[in-house]
């Protein structure tokens, strides 16, 4: 598909009790593992905005990536519960956009399954790698080159990106009116 | 009920009586083996030594032509036949690279292996799918007064069986008992019998089979039931020299089918027990109302 | 008189990498982590007839000593009964190193010089390719004639016994589609020939 | 992006640390430094060797300084480690400690990549997201919770002995529970104790009867934890108290009623004997039992089962009414302030590695029932004899029973080469027999543990080194008629052996108990994969859990011997203790807070919150969230659909920033 040195980019957000705490295990233990995800750490998954992993595709995320506690070893007792129901409805609505299911993924590590983290983070990247670039700030700027006014036509695709970047910071407002 | 049946090169030879008691015994219990067609050796553990590549090809080419033949199990008496198949059914699965030099050359004889074929022993078969009730049905010559020690050898219950123990198995003391007769206690009976060492080393190989012979004597067993063909000729065959070498131990060896079909009140040279070295002493006299 | 040797081990005693190659073949990868707690000699119902114990062959094969291993007569006594790979704490497929150990054996005809289970091992893979089938008193008898005459003349009274028994079948078994069976194995020699490959 | 923020101009100063060769030796750091000093509002860039140090704490203060900066951002290891010291560096220099933000490049970057380029790409990419996250931070004030003083204790062995007494005698409230009938655990079965075979009893005892006499501890025994809730200062716990039928005020341990029982003769196993002895339905667990009251055995006593029984026991205690069978189990909740959890752990199943023929072979014990055997008040007053009757000539001891294997448990037991050559000296002591240990390695790693190997060595006991392959009774020679053989690889010989012996000790390692994952569930504890209790650092907080407020102690963290599980008993109570001194404790301010003039009242966040910290104001028809409540979750904000719920430290801004960072670089 694309070229090879094409490196897929991983947005992740772990939970700070468990899936922070094996990532961190993880470290500690050396173990090795691709190096494309950058993790965003949040106190629970229930924190897990399904804005936020939008966002992160909108941005030129591949993939993103939830770490939570087991469920029933939820720190703060229910939260991830919270986020699957979220979870379920978001896989939908990327199915509707026309965005694999696979690009976004939900894993329970608990903070001494070290090991996972490494396993979990690997299959994630030759998942996305597989799917190929999702390349979303470029479509969205081919698509607001077709809906725009000739003039600004002109602009460069990264510049239109920006633009609509700039807007997408207030969508949450606009989505919710 | 219906499986494919791979006999193994053993059943056709040496162990020849094996396959004449199984036959019947399947028959009269209203199980169906159909042989598989044109099967080859398995390539037992001697093939293995030499190739592995080559083992796995050899092995794998049953399968496929099991896959072939239907969705039945595949049912084979054979311990290293049941081994080997296994083996390489397990290494196909774990190991790309085995599974790719396997599937190359199924390929370049226009067959295919998808990994679906379940390898069964006779006696997995007996207890879980027949099941002793009915094979109970059938006994109309119990045992009875028979004292047997019950040996499985190692390839059955080693290290891919799953419907045994692999220390203390018991499917086949199970059946003995079903088939009336005393089953004694016999803390060998998964030690080695020497394999084919008995044939090439002989000072070790036929020492273990001394060693199983001496303790079911011990024992006080009147015979010895095997499940493995190999084991049946080392303990049965070897006794001369070994009475040479450590003195007596004579008890004859016999296949548990025998036995089955002995109780099955089948006449004992239909049963291919004629072909023992050392003869099965007859069962006491048939109860007068059978 | 006692004959005195030098037993010590030079490093250029050992062939790196043999140990590596070895682990490499499937199923015995997990040598690894193999603690030497001697479990597997201890099942072992022949490590009483070795000249190195089970333990001390995953001992040599991990600090490469190629020779040691290839020279000994352990590799040809396992009778693949697999005790010491169900036992092992560690889960090392033991019986699984010895058939890798048989095969570069084999394959670098280093072993002992007429010592039986090699050659049936080579005459039992002939038949095969040969057959596609065993028939056992055939490849017992080539194995006497090509080992030692006196042990073929020692077991005459066997012979007489299986004749008696009817067991001795000398008409060669064979299967239908041998060309495509040969066919198949050697479209498996490549890697099986050099089986560190198939890792 | 512009430089004047909403909370003024923004002057960031980002730091990068080496921390020696861990990080510095995959991320280029001086690379990382340069990148991030030409993004906009970054004043001060700089890489150093040791930020943790005093002079790279330092730096940050003069930086704070002389460059008026007003945010830092640290990019060193993981936050978990030293988030605390780098806000109190940032405080010292003058800033609120939260415009500060720490990047994770040493535990999620430089120890697993492999790649320098990589690595160092990555380790932008996540400074990067820290810088744009940085400037939206505020100034903010830690919250203080005030800190319940009592402490509750679980599990009566002598880890949670130590504990209760040592918290109890700084003054402060106990409640010890324990789930037996007696407290003393597994110590209080054990004859003398390695390294200085000092008598179990003699030094167990007296702790257990200062803990009984203790005014500052509430004993409950045959009592359990049903139910925790709260958190770190406050929390609420529910106990569980089986009835004995007994009043423990009123028995005074004489024991009359056991003799009167309606069974003459014990009947059930005795459990403190590991089964070796026989006792009645109604009981004293053990001689020194504590509380030393006799107990019935509901499944047996036929007053309980049946309710028709002479009730001889109730005659026998005549005028003291201490019988009380209309006892029913009752509910207790108690309020304690931190929980010390010493739950122990459960003996390896002998029977399941059949090979050592253990219930098969009479004269094959494990390592507790010798235990028993030697001591002089069990079940033969301290005679070592086969089931027969008759003396051993010969004990074979074998070792790692359950333990270093993969097939079993993994982990080593710790405990058990000491434990046996213990043994194996009582043994010769109380014997003639000739004692051979079968052995992996020798592990003696504790304070004049070395010299008690050699001890048993001098004393003859023999040693082979060697994981038996199996036991079985089948001879081979004459000497092995009528004896077990232990077959085994004499590895340092370097030949098999066959060892005729009278008797066999196998030594069953240490399990967690079999409902550690409940009981985990309960105290809001992690378990390691093997099922032990996990530690919140495994060098720097052994004895916290990610629970604050909930400490380990003893085997249930991990098998230890018996001065290990004091230490760490002592070690949690001083934990316990600093917090209950202290009295309060500063609060992580990252709670959440109603934005009211966009809260649209739907009041579909009051049921998500798990402590009730969300409320619906009928008046000004909003949610209103109470801070003290709150836990920092943030699972109400993000399910707000009018987007009106905030939460200090994790802003949607800051998160969306982060996010735009982490992508920004690749």
């Amino acid at each position: 598909m694309s070229d090879p040195k094409w490196q897929p980019r991983i947005v992740a957000f772990f939970c700070n009790w468990c899936t922070y705490t094996a990532a961190d295990l993880a470290g500690v233990s050396r173990f090795k593992y691709a190096s494309n995800v950058r993790v965003i750490r949040l106190m629970c998954s229930g924190r897990v905005d399904p804005q936020f992993i939008l966002d992160a595709l909108a941005e030129g995320a591949d993939g993103v990536l939830i770490g939570g506690c087991h469920l029933g070893d939820c720190h703060y007792s229910e939260g991830n519960y919270k986020t699957v129901r979220r979870f379920q409805m978001l896989q939908r609505l990327l199915h509707d956009m026309g965005i694999e299911e696979q690009r976004v993924r939900l894993e329970w590590i608990s903070a001494s399954e070290g090991e996972r983290v490494k396993t979990v983070i690997n299959d994630m990247v030759e998942q996305v790698r597989a799917l190929g670039p999702l390349n979303l700030p470029q479509h969205r700027a081919e698509w607001d080159r077709e809906t725009a006014h000739p003039a600004e036509t002109a602009l460069p695709a990264e510049a239109a990106g920006g633009v609509q970047l700039a807007g997408q910071r207030a969508q949450p407002e606009v989505a919710h009116a | 009920m219906k499986y494919s049946y791979f006999p193994g090169c053993s059943l056709k030879g040496l162990g020849r009586s094996y396959e004449e008691s199984l036959l019947p015994v399947m028959k009269h219990l209203g199980v169906e083996l159909t042989e598989l067609n044109d099967w080859n050796c398995c390539g037992a553990t001697a093939y293995m030594s030499v190739d592995e590549g080559k083992a796995a090809v050899l092995a794998a080419r049953n399968l496929a032509i099991a896959e072939q033949a239907g969705p039945e199990d595949l049912m084979t008496p054979c311990s290293a036949c049941y081994l080997v198949l296994n083996k390489t059914k397990h290494n196909i699965a774990d190991y790309p690279a085995i599974n790719a030099t396997v599937q190359r050359a199924l390929g370049s004889a226009r067959l295919a292996y998808r990994g679906s074929v379940k390898v069964r022993h006779p006696l997995d078969m007996l207890i879980n799918d027949v099941g002793l009730d009915v094979i109970k049905e059938k006994v109309v010559r119990p045992l009875k007064g028979l004292k047997v020690a019950p040996y499985y050898g190692c390839q059955i219950v080693r290290p891919y069986a799953t419907f045994d123990d692999a220390w203390n198995p018991t499917t086949m003391d199970r059946l003995l008992a079903t088939l009336g007769a005393e089953v004694v206690h016999y803390p060998l009976k998964t030690k080695c019998c020497g394999g084919s060492l008995t044939g090439t080393v002989p000072e070790a190989g036929l020492r273990l089979t001394y060693i199983l012979l001496k303790e079911a004597v011990r024992r006080g067993a009147d015979v010895i039931a095997t499940t493995c063909p190999l084991c049946q000729f080392n303990l049965d065959a070897y006794h001369d020299q070994i009475n040479q070498r450590w003195g007596p131990a004579r008890i004859a060896t016999v296949y548990f089918t025998q036995l089955m079909g002995l109780a099955f009140g089948m006449p004992a040279e239909q049963l291919g027990l004629k072909r023992n070295f050392i003869p099965m002493k007859p069962l006491p006299a048939p109860l007068s109302k059978v | 008189m006692m004959r005195i040797e030098r037993t010590i081990k030079y490093e250029g005693d050992r062939v790196r990498g043999f140990g590596k190659e070895v682990m490499g073949v499937p199923g015995c990868e997990q040598l690894w982590s193999c603690i030497q707690c001697g479990t597997c000699s201890g099942t072992c119902p022949l490590s009483i007839y070795m000249d190195f114990s089970p333990r001390q062959v995953m001992a040599l094969v991990r600090a490469d000593f190629k020779n040691e291993v290839l020279r000994s007569h352990t590799v040809w006594l396992c009778a693949s009964c697999y005790a010491c790979t169900t036992e092992c704490p560690r889960q090392i497929r033991i019986t699984d190193i010895m058939y890798a150990l048989k095969q570069r054996a084999i394959q670098e005809g280093i072993y002992p010089r007429r010592f039986p289970i090699p050659v049936l091992a080579k005459e039992f893979y002939e038949m095969v390719r040969r057959q596609g089938r065993i028939t056992e008193m055939l490849l017992v008898i080539r194995l006497f004639l090509k080992t030692d005459w006196f042990a073929a003349l020692g077991s005459w009274r066997l012979g007489i016994g299986m004749m008696r028994t009817g067991r001795f079948e000398l008409r060669p078994e064979h299967i239908e589609r041998r060309a495509e069976l040969a066919g198949m194995l050697d479209s498996a020699g490549a890697e099986g020939g050099k089986p560190k490959e198939a890792a | 992006m512009n430089t004047n923020h909403k909370n003024g101009e923004v002057r960031i100063g980002f730091y990068i640390c080496h921390c020696g060769h861990n990080i510095a030796g995959m991320v280029d750091c001086p690379a990382v430094a340069q990148f991030i000093a030409k993004l906009p509002g970054v004043a001060v860039s700089r890489d150093y060797k040791y930020m943790c140090s005093d002079p790279g704490q330092e730096l940050i203060q003069q930086d704070i300084r002389e460059h008026k900066l007003n945010r830092i951002v640290v990019a060193s290891c993981s936050p978990l480690l030293h988030e605390h010291t780098f806000r109190n560096a940032v405080a010292a220099g003058g800033l609120n400690p939260f415009f500060f933000q720490m990047v994770n490049i040493r535990e999620h970057d430089s120890w697993v990549h492999t790649d320098r380029a990589e690595a160092t790409a990555k380790a932008k990419a996540l400074a990067h997201a820290a810088v744009s996250r940085v400037r939206f931070h505020r100034a903010l004030e830690t919250t203080r919770v005030s800190i319940n003083p009592d402490v509750l204790v679980v599990g009566g062995g002598i880890a949670g002995i130590h504990a209760a007494l040592t918290v109890a005698n700084s003054g402060k409230k106990v409640f010890l529970v324990e789930r037996d009938p007696s407290i003393g655990g597994h110590m209080a079965q054990f004859d003398k104790t390695f390294p200085t075979l000092d008598c179990a009893a003699c030094i167990l005892t007296p702790k257990m009867s200062a803990v009984r006499s203790h005014e500052n501890i509430t004993l409950w025994t045959y009592s359990e934890v049903v139910k925790v809730e709260g958190y770190v200062g406050n929390y609420k716990v529910t106990v569980k108290r089986r009835p004995r039928y007994v009043n423990e005020d009123l028995c005074a341990g004489c024991m009359e009623c056991i003799t009167a029982c309606v069974f003459k003769e014990g009947k059930f196993p005795d459990e403190f004997n590991a089964g070796l002895s026989k006792r009645k339905p109604i009981y004293i667990p053990f001689a020194q039992a504590v509380p030393p009251v006799v107990v019935i055995d509901p499944e047996r006593c036929l007053q309980v089962r049946t309710g028709k029984c002479k009730k001889t026991c109730i005659e026998a205690c005549a005028d003291r009414h201490a019988m009380d069978f209309s006892q029913k189990e009752e509910l207790v909740e108690i309020q304690v302030g931190n929980i010390i959890v010493a739950t122990g752990f459960k003996l390896f199943d002998a029977k399941r590695i059949p090979q050592y023929g253990y219930g098969q072979f009479p004269n094959v014990v494990t390592a507790l029932e010798l235990e028993r055997l030697v001591n002089s008040s069990g079940p033969t007053a301290g005679e070592i004899v086969l089931r027969d009757g008759r003396r051993p000539k010969s004990v074979g001891m074998i070792l790692c029973v359950g333990s270093r294997d993969v097939k079993t448990n993994r982990w080593c037991s710790r405990t058990c080469c000491m434990h046996s050559m213990k043994l194996a000296q009582l043994v010769r002591e109380h014997t003639d027999a000739d004692v051979t240990v079968f052995y992996m390695d020798i592990r003696a790693p504790g304070k004049g543990y070395e010299e008690f190997y050699d001890k048993s060595l001098k004393e003859g006991i023999q040693f082979v080194r060697g994981r038996v392959a199996e036991v079985t009774d089948w001879a081979m020679a004459p000497e092995e008629e009528g004896k077990m053989v232990i077959r085994v690889e004499d590895t340092l010989a370097g030949f098999v052996r066959r060892i005729p012996v009278d008797m066999i000790v196998l030594a069953a390692g240490m399990e967690p108990q079999a409902d550690a994952q409940a009981v985990r569930r309960m105290f809001n504890m992690s378990c390691g994969t093997e099922g032990w209790f996990l530690e919140k650092h495994p060098k720097l907080a052994p004895v916290s859990t990610f629970t604050d407020g909930v400490f380990i102690a003893g085997c249930c963290q991990g098998p230890k011997d018996i001065p290990d599980s004091v230490a760490q008993a002592g070690a949690a109570a001083a934990e316990a203790m600093a917090l209950a001194d202290k009295g309060y404790i500063e609060q992580e301010p990252n709670t959440a807070y109603i934005i009211e003039a966009d809260c649209s009242g739907c009041k579909s966040c009051v049921p998500l919150c798990p402590y009730t910290a969300i409320t619906f104001d009928e008046a000004k028809q909003k949610a209103q969230i109470n801070g003290a409540l709150c836990k920092g979750c943030g699972t109400c904000v993000a399910s707000c659909p009018s987007g009106s719920i905030g939460q200090n430290l994790f802003e949607d801004e800051e998160i969306f920033s982060e996010i735009e960072g982490v992508l920004a670089y690749v």
